[in-house]
Parts: C-alpha cells; structure tokens; sequence
C-alpha cells in the first residue's frame, strides 16, 4: 500500500509539499481536539441518576475564542499560499528565455511540440512527437497548453503539475524539474471513454543529452521538412 | 372560527378531517405530511439506486476487468458478459453523483424533511401553497424516472461527469453519448423547476406562517437552516437551470456558447454550474446540521450552545457561499489573480462551519447525555464532518490544491462531508422523527447496529481515499493501477471495495429495519424523545391539519432541563410555573 | 457476495416498475443498426453452373510515398508482436507493384437483384495496435466481427456518413463485438482515438460481390451472374478507377486496374452510397 | 383567539402569500434571466472576433415599436389593478381583455421577427450573436406567451366575478409578473439591440 | 391592497415617460456618439426606465422596507456573478 506522495523532482513541488504538511499539522492538531474532545464528553457527561444537566444558553467568551482563533490561522494560510501560488502561477513569476514546448491534447494522446533549431515555437521547423515529452533538468520549461476537442488536464504527478487544457485557449505553465529521470504525463479531468488510457512518456535528460536527443530530431525536422 | 376565515392571510385552517378517498388523500395529496412521506419513498428508491451504481464502479476499481457477479444482466453495450466497459464506467461515475446529488441527498434534506417539519415546527396548519407543493414532488418524481431511464437508451446514460463540463457534455461526438445526454439535462431541468417551486412555498411559509409567539429568534434551528437553504436554492438554481438551456441547445439546435471553434467559452459553463454548484454544497450540508443540532440538544438535555452565534453562522456560510465557486476552477485555466481571491473567501468560509461544531461541543459539555440512536448519529455527523472540513482547507490552498485536484483526495472530501456529513444528519433525522411521521418506534438495538456498521464501514471505505489522493490517483480513472506512479495501489482500492459493498450491505439493512418498523415496529407516544419543539405536542402521527388551534409560543426552541422544573424538558408552547427565563 | 446478485434482481425489478422497461433492448442494439430488419429477401442464387468470375490484379506505377515509423514504446504488448518497426504506410506495393488494400467492388449492373446476406461474419481484428485487414468488405446487413487480440485498449470509432456509426471500446485482449451496417456504404473510416496511428476502412455493398486486393495486387470476385458490370477500385490514399466489364456463362473476366503516384492527393469519396436499384445515381464525388 | 390575532408578531413583511411568493418566485427569475444575459455580456465582452452590429443584424424599428406595444400592455395591465381597487368590474375585464390582446400581439410580432430573420440566414446557429439573441429572446418571449395564458385565465375569472374591491390577489400577482417581464424586455432591448 | 389609502399614482404619466424615453434610447443609439459615452447613456436609460417600472406599476414604491429589499436583493449575487466571470478577461 502506497499511501502518500510520489517522489518530488520539481522546484515548485518542494514548496507545495511543504505546505501540504504544515496544513497537515494544524489540522491534525485541530482533529485531536474535535475528535478527542467529542469522545471525552461522551464519556464523561453520560446520563447517571441524580445529575442533571447545566442549564446554560452559551458563553460569549468561548464564542470569540474559536471565532477568531480559526480565523486568523486561516487568514494566515491564505496569506501564505497566496504567496506561493503568485510564484507559480502569476505571469510576473514565468522565467524569462525558457525553453518553450507546445503541448496539445487530444482523445486521447498528448502531442508534443518542440520549437525547431531556431529554439522559437511557432514557426515552420517546430516538430511534432505523439505522448513524448522530453526536456532538460535544471532548466526552467515553459509548456504553452492546449486542446484540439474537449478539456483535458496535463498532470505530472512527480513535478507537482497539474493544468486543464481548455479548446479555446492556450495556458502557459512553467516548471523546473531538479533530476532526471522517466514519469508519464496522466489526464486528470475526465475526456471520454479512452480517459484511463490518456498517458505519455515523461523524460527528463541532463543538459547534454537533452541537446544530443534535441540536435537529431531538428536534424530529422529538417529532412522532414525537405521531402 | 369565520374570523379565522376572514383572516388577511387567507392561510388554509382544515381543522377537522374530512373524509378523502385513498388517491386524494396518499397520492395526489396536498397535505404536506403526506407529500414530504412520499418524497422519503421516492428518496429511498434513488438512494438505493445511487448506492447500487457506488457498488459497480467500486466492483470495477477493485476488480479490473472481472466479470462482476450479474452483470451478465447487463446489455452487451454496457458490460459485454459482465465486464465493464470504460463508457459504461464513465456513465456509472456520472450517474452515481447525479443521483446522490439530485436524486437522493438534495431532496431527503429539503423535500422531505421540509415538507414534514416546518408547519409542524413553526405551528401551522400546512404550506402556505398545498397545490404547488404536490406538483412540486410529482415534478421530482417524473425528472428522477427520466434520469433512470436513460441508461437504456441507445449511447447510454450520460458519461461527462455530474459537473458535466462543456465540450465533452456538449458534444455527442466527444463524449459518444446523445440521448442519454439530452435526458440528463432535460431531467435536471424539470428538477430545478420542482425545487424551485418548493423553495418559493418554504420561505413564504416560514415567513408568514409562524405561529403566535413564534419570533425568528425563537424559530428551531431546522427550521432557520431551511429558510437559509431555500434562500440559496432560490438564487442558485435558476442560474444553473439557464445554464442547461444554453448546453441543451449547443447539443441540439447548433448554438454555440460552450464550444470554442465559434467563440464559445468552455470556462463560462464552469462558472455558471459552480455559481450554482457551491450553493449546492451548502444546500446539502446545511439542513443536516440543523437536524444534528435538534437532536444533539436532545440528546444531552441542554439548551443549544450559543444558538444566536449558530444562527449568524448559518446565515454567514449561505452568504459566503455565493462568492467561492471559484475554489473549484483553480486549476481550469481562470485567470490566476481570480483563483487568489476564491482562495481567501474559501478559507474564511472555513469559520462558521468551525464555530458550529465547537456549538456542538459546547451543547454536549455539561449535558447529561441519552444515548439513543438519533444522537448517535449526530454525533457521528459531527466527528466525520470534521475530517471532511479539515481535508476542505487542504484543497482552498491553492498552490496544495495543484496536485490533489481532481485526484481521490477530493473523492474522500466530498465522502466525508455528503455521505459522513448530510446522510448520517439524514439518518439521525429518520430515526429521530420516524415516531411522529408513521406512528411507530424503530427499534433501538437494530438502530444502533446499523450506526456502528456504517460508522466503521464508511471510514473503511472513504479514509484510505485520502492517501490515494496523495499517491496522486485521480478522480474517474477506470483502471489506475495503469499508471506507474498508482502500480501499488491495487491492493489498497481491493479492501476499500469490499469495505464499500459492506457499506451497501448495511444500507439495505436500514431498508429492511425501515420497513419492518413501518409495520411491526411498536406503536410510538406522542413524545418519545422528551423534545421541545412543537411538533412533538401533536398526536403521532399528526393529523390533517395539524392543529384544532394554533398553539402559541413562549420561548425559544431548547429549553432543556430549566433549573425551576421537574421535567428536564420544556415544551416551546408550554408555559413554566414560574417566569421563564428563556431570553437573554 | 449473493447480496450483490439479489440487488441486482432488486434494481431491475425496480427498473421494471420506473421506467416500464420498455427500451430494454434498445441500448444493446446500439450501432449500425439491426441485422435482421431489412435483411434481403430471400434472392435468386446464382446457378453455381454459369456463375462468372471477374479477377484480376491491381498494380501501382511510380515510387510510393515513405512510410513513417511507429513508436509502440509506450504499448510494449504490441511492440513485442512486431519483428520490424511497425510503419505507417498509406500505399502498400508488393513486389511485381502489386498495390494492396484496394476495395474491389461491383458498383452498377446487378439492376434491383437482391441476395442473401452471407451468414459468416467479416473480421476485423485489433492485433499489434494495427487494424488487420487495413480494408475490409461486408455486404449491408452482414455481421462484422471486432476483435481485440491486444491487452490494451483500443476503441473502435467508426465515422459513416449514411449508415450510423459506433464508437465502442474494448478493454481486454480477447473482446469480440459485433455490429452490422444497415446501408451500402463506400467507404466508412475507422480510427482508435487512443492510437493515433491506427485506421480502417469498411466497405459496405447491397452485394456480396466484393474483394480487397491482396499485398500482390490481385483479387477474385466469383460466383457472379452473367451480364455486363461497372467494377470500381478504390484506394485510400490515390481515390477510385473504375471499369465496365462483361462476363459470359461460367466465364471469367479479367479487370486489372492500375494506380499511380500522381493520382496521390486526389479526391478520395467517401461515405458514398451505391445503390443498386437506380445505377444513373451516387456517381463520384 | 386573541393568539390568531397575535400570529404576525413580529410584523416581517405584512404581506399575504401569494404576493409575498409572487415576489420571491421573482427573485429567482432575476437570477434565470441573470444566467442568460450575464452570459452573453460575458461572451461577447470575451470574444476573440469583431461583435456584429445590432442595428445591421437586426430590424430595430420594428423592435423599438414592440418594445412601445409592451410598454402599452403594462399600463393597460395596471389600469386593470387600478379599476378593481375602485371596484369597477367593467373597466377590469375591458383592461385584462386589452392586455392579453396586446402582450399576443407582441409576440406576434415577435414570431414575425424571428422569421423574417431566420429567412435573411440569421439562425441559432450563425455564431455567438444568434445563439445568445434567440435564447435570450426566446425564453422572454415564452414568459411573454405564459403571461397572456394567465391573464387571459384571471380575465375568465373577472367574468366570473370572482375578484372584488376588498380581495383581487389573483389581479395583483399576475401584474407583479406581466410588469417583471416587461422590466426584463427593457433591459434585453437595451443591450441585445441598442448596445 | 397595497396602494390603498394612498394617493393614485399618475400611471399615464409614467407611460409616457417611458415611451419618451424609450425612443430617446433609440435616438441614443444611433446618434454615433463615442461608443463608451453610447453604452453608459443607454444602460442609465434602461436601469431609469426599470426603475420606473418597479417603483410605479409594481407599486414598489408604496410596500414595506422589507419587501423593497426582498425585491433588490438578487441583484446582489447576480451582479457579484456577471462582474467576477467578466473579470476573466482581465
């Protein structure tokens, strides 16, 4: 049984992990005093001859007392994520001169595009790889997402991504992951019948071999583009 | 009696009954009693339906690819000698939600239990619109059967998920469904209309019927949750009733305001279902918590804790309740500065729902607490409520909320708070006023079997569900162990299926104790849990018209052990021997 | 587990009383339509003794477009059943330029006959995430059989134009569905959403008198009544080519068609009906 | 039966129900019509492509004198109230009798409307405009079709006699209905046709 | 019953205050003023002649504060709903 979170190989994820914990802790914290508390009183305020119960129509105090502590633990979480989620998603936080991949969903497969020798997606020597996505370590990647028929939604579990891929629209992300390795892309909103089975190949290569995997198929895109 | 008649208000008094053929008087009924007992049956029905979809998809998840035991049953196009297909996998997910959603908890909080207790509680004679109330319940009836139906049309039911996000619902050739499709949005349709129909005659009622004495601030807490959950179906709804409209229409005459080729916007269903959809959620949790409160004041003999601050956190929670859909499109591609602000309304909303269980607690501290089987599920309500409110906060942190979106972390949330939360209320609320609805006690025995029973089996199913969501399983995933990251995670779904046809197992066996009471159960006093509130003065069950004459009220709704009686309850319409110190 | 089974008992008694049952077998017989409605009554069968034969071989002229590589990487359960890499290739030549998976068919000439529909079903496996054959024939009304040999999904979406189509899924190796279409139609596409790479073709004729050309380009039509016929080739990638040919008594004719690269890009008709009973109608295009 | 006449304490609205749910009934249909423009300012604040121009797309005289005509059925409808409320029945039905007939002939002209653009290939179909337009328009004119139904049902009880000076609820909710939806067209023609 | 005992409102003149305005609207429309001026012109005339509607035909203006506010109410969540979806263009 494998019950908590798969490897983090990302620089966004170490945050998102963090907070998960630390949110994991208030709140565990706050399930002991619930959990325990309701038991305890059970136990302790049951029914017994001759005792009756406190005829009491609440206590202000108390009421103020968990108005606020809640609130301002919550305020402060909201503080705090909001920090974090303006560092991953907010357009001022996207590095500048990443390398930029077109990513486009589709029933039910995930076609990659990679920007050409020229490194600028958009032109005509990008080329096209079906459920491969390949990119460097240690390097910022920018995936501009979109959708040829319905909404899909590009997970990768282990770099802590996650984004629906709208028809209509083009979603930039960006990410970086910190080793290398193989992951698979999985689709997390729901597409259709071929849903389970929308997953592609995830590589992450050290700089060097990237370029090498990188300078053969540009080569390729060019003899394709020749013929 | 003509001064009654003369009355502005024009309010119906059937005070003596008068003699009704059976159709009038137990189908085409307009007695409210007899509408909110039918709304119970037809629930039931739906619940079980809603659960039998549960047990199938389970089956799939923990046995991918077996031949499940009858599916054989099943036409070729949905599980080809018993084994599910993928379409039909995404149909069962659908259908399951829609039904429990829809069909089974929605109506058993409001239909039912706010047809049966709010004349009864506030003191009056029915609804203040009998008609529309009965149209109101056979318009549910006729959307539920045609949702039924649409598993047996050809294309199947329809498989875009209960949120039915646009293109997929939106285009037959994506989704491969569109009959099953059109059904669905036609079916919800005429729901809408129908509750619509009854929020007008709840808010109406609980506004002009009160009886005498029956000030807002002496009103049960029922009733203040579903005045507030009237309100919000009231204003959310027919947002969501438009929205079918424009998907209906993109289905089938070719307008585009969901598909994107000519300009449509995707996004701008999501905002429209979740403007109705968060409403929703409180829709669905908001009268159970006015049950767990009736009985958890029951239950341990005291006045409510702090009943104002319950009140203000009600009405706090519908309020806020209009202004985080967003919480639920974090990661659909809304503009990132929007998903910040949701964020923060998400977490505040967090408040009142904490203010509310610490009032639990602070009713059961000091009490002296009965322990019968209505209070026990209250106070399963409260500890699995929790949980659910806790795993809540996980998903308002937005940057959290990127990788357990739409994985079975969200699964379990939405367990935790519908099925721990809204159906142990529903449960708690079944025992607690089946004596005054059919006359007859369940037994407690039974009763408390069938709440450990589910207690256990719901946290075996739904607590693992957290860390599957955290091995990053996500939501309506046929076949996860697939995927290398979910390649150890097989074992895990395997026990909570089991668990889940347990939990099955259990809820027929409340049917077979619901029903066996019905009959067999021994006959109830007027009064069985030693209550307060009005409707426990009536006879068991009430009859037609509730009241010869309107009883008048002295005080608030709790008044559990009052120091200066013997009795430790006081009933709202009786007054003490001494002054009675109700409010201060 | 018998619980499981009563309550399925329950629901479709329940079932049974919601919606009247009454569509019960509509979802099962969804698809192109059912088998027996309007099957051909039963037909004149053509005297073995002077059924005619028209046979002949398709051939290809000019360099075939390249093929592209096929990465299975990601379905090892069907990398493993190719020896090769696995292409894609729109114009297969065999050697001597036979061209392959061209649809043989009699377009004109039976006038209104009719004729029964072959009781053995056509198949169309799923085998190696490539669809064998590339091109299959059924007569309307005929069964064809799906099959899954993978242990992986496929899904079978059809596309037709006239008949109604399907998109059915088969989860497991070992699956069979099968499904009929109930008008001619020429062709119908076939495609797996979950493998880009994977198409069919289906031919659908009012006849049984239909051939696919083999990887060397020839093919057989028999059991044909004697008299003059319109015969149309047709190609995936290079369109249609079409001849008149007549055949005598228990003779057999011969039909050789010819294809060539430059016919390549062309219009290709599809989803065309042929009916039998008013030859002047449903020309190309 | 001191407590019956005790039962509104505390006053909240001092309004009987029909009036009371005629005007929460309301509420909701604010929202439904909320859905259904807020979708199109929505979509055609969002668009990608050029809007069309009402007044080029559509025939805005005709529509400006329908517009009038509903206009006329309000006042007529509100005579009626007004007749009542001083008892004279002749003037009620003669009113009802004139709002049925001109909130028909709106949607006459309506119907006109529609197929005269229909046969210039303006349909649901063509793009945002026409899916919004006809939708909105649609679901106003089919309150505007239920609306005549129910006057023409109260008129058929004025005949009856069944309203008086002292109780013409029935006269009073059908009023609050008919003028929303004449609120409601004020606003669609604003924004559909003009802006 | 609710305008009873108060003084008859002038209905006729609200009528053809609304008619006025209605064609001004028209007038507005088509005048080609600058397109921002236009808008807002057009929707203060609509959200004027609404008002009209309300306060004089619905007798809005002679019920209890409690009602008017029943009344408005809705147009609080409507509007929280049409500003935040348009604030996705943003």
């Amino acid at each position: 049984m494998d019950w908590s979170f798969p490897i983090n190989i990302s620089t966004q994820g170490v945050g998102i992990d963090n907070m998960f914990w630390l949110i994991f802790w208030i709140t565990g914290a706050a399930f002991l005093i619930v959990e325990v508390g309701v038991l305890w009183f059970l136990w302790k305020y049951r029914a017994r001859d001759g005792h009756k119960a406190r005829y009491t129509h609440g206590h202000l105090g108390a009421e103020i007392i968990w108005t606020t502590i809640p609130a301002v633990t919550m305020v402060a979480l909201g503080i705090m994520s909001g920090q974090m989620w303006a560092d991953i998603r907010s357009p001022s936080s996207f590095p500048e001169n990443a390398l930029t991949i077109g990513v486009s969903a589709k029933q039910f497969e995930w076609n990659v595009t990679y920007p050409g020798a020229d490194r600028v997606l958009g032109n005509e020597d990008d080329f096209t790889i079906r459920n491969r996505f390949e990119f460097p370590v240690d390097e910022p990647v920018i995936v501009r997402l979109e959708s040829e028929d319905v909404i899909h939604s590009f997970f990768i579990p282990e770099m802590r991504v996650k984004q629906d891929a709208v028809p209509g629209m083009t979603i930039p992300i960006w990410f970086e992951a910190t080793q290398t390795g193989e992951f698979q892309i999985a689709c997390a909103e729901l597409c259709g019948l071929g849903h389970y089975r929308m997953r592609a190949r995830v590589v992450v290569h050290e700089a060097d071999a990237f370029n090498r995997w990188y300078d053969e198929h540009t080569g390729a895109a060019q003899v394709a583009a020749a013929d | 009696m003509a001064t009654m008649m003369a009355e502005p208000t024009g309010v119906p008094v059937r005070v003596e009954e008068h003699p009704q053929s059976f159709i009038r008087k137990y189908i085409f009924s307009t007695d409210h009693k007899i509408i909110g007992i039918q709304f119970l049956f037809t629930c039931l029905f739906f619940l079980l339906i809603g659960g039998l979809l549960a047990v199938m998809l389970r089956f799939q998840l923990g046995f991918p690819g077996a031949t499940m035991p009858g599916g054989s049953l099943l036409p070729e196009t949905m599980a080809p000698d018993g084994i599910i297909l993928p379409e039909f996998y995404n149909s069962l997910v659908t259908m399951h939600g829609t039904f429990m959603v829809f069909f089974a908890v929605m109506p058993l909080l409001v239909g039912v239990y706010a047809n049966y207790l709010i004349p009864v509680q506030i003191g009056t004679h029915d609804m203040a619109f009998p008609r529309l109330n009965m149209m109101s319940y056979w318009m549910f009836l006729v959307s539920g059967l045609i949702m039924l139906s649409s598993f047996w049309v050809i294309g199947g039911a329809s498989a875009s998920g209960w949120t039915q996000y646009a293109p997929l619902s939106a285009s037959p050739e994506a989704s491969g469904v569109s009959t099953g499709q059109i059904l669905w949005i036609v079916s919800i349709a005429i729901f809408a209309f129908s509750s619509l129909l009854g929020s007008v005659n709840y808010i109406t009622t609980i506004i002009n019927q009160r009886a005498p004495g029956m000030t807002w601030l002496r009103l049960p807490l029922v009733i203040w949750t579903l005045f507030i959950t009237a309100i919000l179906g009231l204003l959310a709804i027919p947002v969501l009733t438009a929205a079918l409209i424009m998907l209906l229409f993109d289905q089938t005459i070719g307008t585009t305001f969901f598909l994107p080729d000519t300009g449509g916007q995707p996004l701008l269903w999501q905002h429209l279902f979740w403007f109705f959809g968060h409403p929703e959620v409180y829709i669905l949790i908001l009268p159970g918590m006015g049950f767990v409160s009736e009985i958890i004041a029951n239950g341990s003999r005291k006045p409510i804790f702090g009943y104002k601050s319950m009140v203000y956190a009600i009405i706090a929670i519908a309020g806020l309740g209009f202004i985080v859909w967003g919480h639920h499109m974090f990661q659909s591609g809304m503009n990132p500065a929007l998903g910040m602000s949701f964020m923060i309304t998400t977490l505040i909303i967090a408040v009142p729902s904490a203010i509310k269980v610490f009032n639990w607690m602070g009713t059961m501290w000091g009490g002296s607490i009965r322990f019968h089987t209505p209070f026990l599920f209250a106070v399963g309500f409260v500890m699995l409520f929790a949980i659910g409110g806790f795993s809540g906060i996980f998903m308002a942190s937005s940057p959290v909320d990127i990788f357990i979106h739409d994985t079975y972390f969200i699964v379990a949330h939405i367990h935790y708070v519908l099925f721990g939360g809204s159906l142990f209320a529903i449960f708690g609320a079944i025992y607690y006023w089946f004596p005054k609805m059919f006359g007859r006690m369940i037994n407690e025995t039974a009763g408390k079997i069938h709440f450990f029973l589910t207690f256990v089996l719901f946290n075996l199913v739904f607590f693992p569900m957290h860390g599957l969501g955290m091995a990053g399983m996500m939501r309506r995933i046929y076949e996860p162990a697939q995927y290398e990251h979910l390649s150890g995670i097989q074992d895990t779904n395997t026990m909570v299926s089991w668990a889940a046809f347990g939990l099955f197992a259990s809820g027929l066996y409340f049917m077979v104790l619901f029903f066996w009471s019905l009959f067999k159960g021994k006959p109830a006093p007027e009064n069985p849990w030693e209550a307060t509130t009005l409707e426990w003065t009536l006879p068991s069950p009430p009859m037609h018209g509730n009241w010869k004459e309107l009883p008048t009220v002295y005080h608030g709704p709790y008044e559990y052990s009052h120091p200066d009686m013997e009795k430790d309850w006081l009933l709202q319409n009786e007054r003490p021997d001494v002054v009675s110190p109700a409010h201060h | 587990m018998s619980f499981r089974d009563s309550t399925w008992v329950a629901l479709f008694a329940a079932v049974a009383l919601g919606c009247g049952g009454g569509d019960g077998d509509a979802g099962s017989s969804d698809g192109g339509g059912d088998a027996g409605s309007d099957a051909p009554a039963a037909a004149p069968a053509v005297d073995p003794a002077i059924a005619a034969t028209v046979s002949g071989t398709v051939s290809f002229t000019g360099t075939a477009p390249a093929g592209t590589a096929i990465d299975m990487s990601e379905e090892p359960a069907c990398a493993e059943k190719h020896t090769t890499t696995p292409m894609i290739q729109p114009v297969r030549v065999g050697d001597g330029g036979g061209l392959g998976d061209v649809f043989v068919y009699v377009k004109e000439g039976l006038g209104d006959m009719t004729f029964p529909t072959p009781a053995a079903a056509a198949v169309l496996d799923q085998n190696g995430c490539e669809y064998a054959p590339h091109v299959v024939g059924v007569m309307a009304g005929q069964d064809l059989n799906i099959r899954n040999s993978d242990p992986v999904l496929h899904n079978i979406n059809t596309q037709p134009e006239i008949n109604r189509g399907f998109n059915v899924s088969q989860p497991r190796a070992g699956m069979e569905s099968t499904r009929t279409f109930r008008d001619a139609e020429v062709m119908i596409p076939v495609k797996c959403d979950v493998h880009g790479w994977m198409n069919a073709y289906i031919g659908v004729t009012d006849n049984p008198y239909h051939a696919v050309s083999s990887a060397d380009g020839s093919f057989t039509i028999s059991g044909l009544p004697p008299g003059e016929y319109v015969i149309e080739a047709w190609h995936a990638t290079l369109g249609v080519s079409t001849q008149t040919i007549t055949v005598g008594d228990a003779e057999t004719g011969t039909a050789d068609f010819s294809f060539s690269e430059d016919m390549a890009g062309g219009p290709v008709p599809m989803g065309e009906t042929v009916d039998l009973a008013h030859p002047a109608g449903h020309t190309a295009g | 039966m001191e407590a019956e006449a005790s039962r509104f304490e505390p006053a909240t609205f001092q309004v009987n129900d029909k009036k009371l749910g005629m005007w929460i009934f309301l509420a909701s249909e604010v929202m439904f019509f909320t859905g259904l423009i807020g979708a199109y300012i929505i979509l055609r604040w969002g668009a990608a492509s050029p809007w069309p121009v009402p007044g080029e797309v559509l025939n805005v005289p005709i529509t400006a004198g329908n517009t009038f005509i509903l206009i006329c059925s309000s006042v007529t409808m509100v005579k009626a109230f007004a007749a009542i409320e001083e008892g004279n029945q002749k003037m009620l039905k003669v009113w009802l009798l004139a709002t049925a007939f001109i909130g028909a002939s709106f949607v006459g002209v309506q119907v006109y409307e529609y197929t005269e653009l229909i046969h210039h290939g303006f349909l649901p179909s063509s793009g945002l405009y026409g899916s919004a337009f006809f939708t909105m328009t649609g679901f106003h004119g089919l309150h505007v079709t239920i609306g005549v139904l129910c006057i023409l049902w109260v008129a058929m009880k004025a005949f009856r006699g069944s309203y008086s000076q002292a109780d013409h609820q029935g006269v009073e909710i059908i009023g609050l209905y008919w003028h929303f939806v004449d609120l409601v067209w004020i606003i669609l023609f604003t924004i559909v046709y003009l802006i | 019953m609710s305008a009873e005992g108060k003084k008859k409102p002038r209905y006729m003149a609200v009528f053809g205050g609304l008619a006025a305005l209605t064609a001004i609207e028209v007038a507005v429309a088509f005048m080609g003023f600058e397109r921002r001026a236009t808008v807002l012109l057009l929707i203060g005339l609509a959200v004027y002649k609404a008002l009209l509607v309300a306060m004089y035909f619905m007798h809005l203006k002679w019920e209890t504060r409690s009602l008017k506010i029943l009344a408005v109410a809705p147009l609080l969540p409507a509007a929280i709903m049409v500003i935040v979806v348009l604030m996705e263009n943003f």
